[in-house]
């Protein structure tokens, strides 16, 4: 709507450190659109080709950061195998933050969106009010909706902060249930569905 | 874009909680550990072995313990059933067929959390900018971005408690998000950071509350400030946001 | 006094990498001290090559950040030639942004719906007529009916375009009272899991 000042890039190299600079300071993953479209990349491919680049850049040894697509975004991150040494070095116990209740919780969740308290309870066979609670803290969950029967009970579903959280794109990236059986079955012994 | 492999036999629910957490869990482990079939389990052994690990009570969780009595008596009453001439077919709400649709639905429910478990892990091996905070005390970070949920949880718990009413009341007074806007713009110059909480809790209108509660909203949609809460309802800290740097 | 496993660094680069994503990951300044120890640097003069490595790296064209040596420590933060770009890029997206007078207005719509125009004004002290075209205009609002007193005025209520703006899906997501009850100040459940 407003003018746009289209910003001067002298060249590819410039475009890739303001590719860093902006993964750099923004909190969330960046939409692919925006970048495109500031970046000034007449072709998709165009701004592919600078994300290979960017991504060769990273691969060199003597980089500690890695390109993350997911979230349906771009954002940085530690390469993998800096994990170890980061523990150590700032000694710090980076564990699972979800319990199993919790896990359980979302699974549900996430295969039955959207789905309500009671429904999620009855699939676990326990009240599942406390990590039900405990996921809408940590935005996993939020509520999408009320079902429409007595009482009409909040319906949960998963968030966006649930792809980010486990690396997704998107839900349809989760494996349906008969591909979970067949990752399972080949190798899990013994089998439970012959 | 992401793919998704899984390690097999990494039993989550044994090494995580050192117990079984509900019933169904130590059935689906018993099932599994006697190479049995859901569709087919032999009963008389599945409870015999369930009650001995009841009797011995180690291994179970304590908190759900009337959980795992009740599923004890249905397994008890199955087998008692199972000693009389039994039905050619499944009967439509037999207990056997319960149990057995409980298990395939919670065997489901299993997997996919051991399969959100190993992406989980995956995921916590890179890590995001500025995960380390606090100069490096030794505790979990969960400082998160507030949505407009939880400062609407906030922001009406915060009214609730003020005037114990159910409803949102606007007194005509004359209170603007512009002026908000600026004052809280002051405060973060020269403070630098803002507690929220302690801003609201002096004004004595509901109205005033809400106009702050919405410029705040605004203002942190905008990236002009970040608002961070440890926990909900907890509280919450405002700072300025500036040519995406957060300036602490 | 424990016993600590010195991690192994094949090489300078491989420190390099490491003292990237060291800087990359803490929010606060790092004390030279600490890398120096944790690198296995023998001299001090060992660590100032590695960081005039790592700067001359930092200072290629594709690169968008910028190593800082000050008080507490080091640590990263974008290119000062990056900043313009950066500030342009992070406040394109604000230009179809609501005014403050339309903000006000929507609030009370959105806690008072439906509402008429007089009311609006009336709460506001000031006629709305203005904010609340410009509201319609952007579809963040809409008549949902007539308020049964002389004159019949419209009353307005939030749209489904108001949900998407603040990033709801429903306006259930603003949770009544009684469920935040519900959800948050019941007695907790005894629980050994969350």
């Amino acid at each position: 709507m407003t003018e746009k000042k289209e910003p001067l890039f002298d060249d590819e190299n410039e475009k890739i450190a303001f590719l860093e600079s902006v993964l750099f300071v923004s909190k969330d993953p960046i939409e692919p659109e925006r970048l495109i479209d500031y970046l000034g990349c007449r072709r998709i491919e165009d701004f592919e080709k600078l994300l290979r680049s960017f991504e060769k850049d990273l691969m060199d040894n003597n980089r500690g950061l890695f390109l993350k697509r997911s979230g349906g975004g771009l954002h940085l991150s530690t390469k993998p195998d800096m994990h170890e040494k980061l523990k150590d070095f700032f000694t710090i116990r980076r564990s699972s933050k979800l319990t199993i209740p919790s896990l359980e919780t979302l699974s549900i969740v996430a295969y039955r969106q959207p789905v309500t308290l009671a429904e999620i309870s009855d699939l676990r066979n326990v009240n599942s009010v406390g990590p039900v609670k405990n996921l809408l803290q940590k935005k996993l969950i939020k509520i999408t909706g009320r079902k429409k029967v007595p009482g009409l009970p909040a319906l949960y579903s998963t968030t966006h902060e649930f792809l980010l959280y486990f690396g997704l794109n998107d839900l349809s990236e989760l494996p349906s249930l008969e591909e979970l059986t067949e990752m399972f079955e080949d190798k899990e012994q013994p089998s439970l569905f012959d | 874009m992401s793919e998704i492999h899984f390690t097999p036999g990494s039993d989550i629910y044994k090494i995580q909680a050192e117990f079984y957490d509900g019933p169904f869990d130590l059935l689906l482990h018993l099932i599994r550990k006697n190479k049995m079939n859901i569709y087919e389990i032999n009963i008389t052994e599945i409870t015999r072995e369930y009650l001995s690990y009841l009797e011995n009570s180690k291994g179970v969780n304590p908190a759900r313990e009337g959980d795992f009595l009740m599923t004890a008596s249905t397994l008890i009453y199955i087998k008692s059933r199972s000693l009389l001439p039994r039905p050619a077919i499944l009967e439509e709400e037999s207990p056997e067929k319960k149990l057995m649709e409980t298990l395939i639905e919670y065997d489901k429910i299993q997997k996919i959390s051991k399969l959100l478990k190993e992406m989980e892990g995956r995921e916590l091996m890179l890590w995001k900018r500025e995960d380390v905070k606090e100069n490096f005390e030794n505790s979990e970070f969960d400082l998160k971005e507030v949505s407009s949920f939880q400062l609407a949880e906030i922001f009406l718990n915060l009214l609730k408690r003020e005037d114990g009413k159910e409803v949102l009341f606007l007194d005509s007074k004359n209170y603007s998000i512009e002026k908000k806007r600026k004052e809280i713009l002051k405060i973060l110059e020269t403070e630098g950071f803002m507690n929220f909480n302690k801003y609201i809790e002096n004004m004595d209108t509901s109205e005033e509350i809400l106009v702050s509660f919405f410029t705040m909203l605004e203002m942190a949609k905008q990236k002009f400030i970040v608002a961070i809460q440890k926990a909900i309802f907890d509280t919450i800290s405002v700072w300025k946001f500036d040519s995406g740097e957060i300036v602490q």
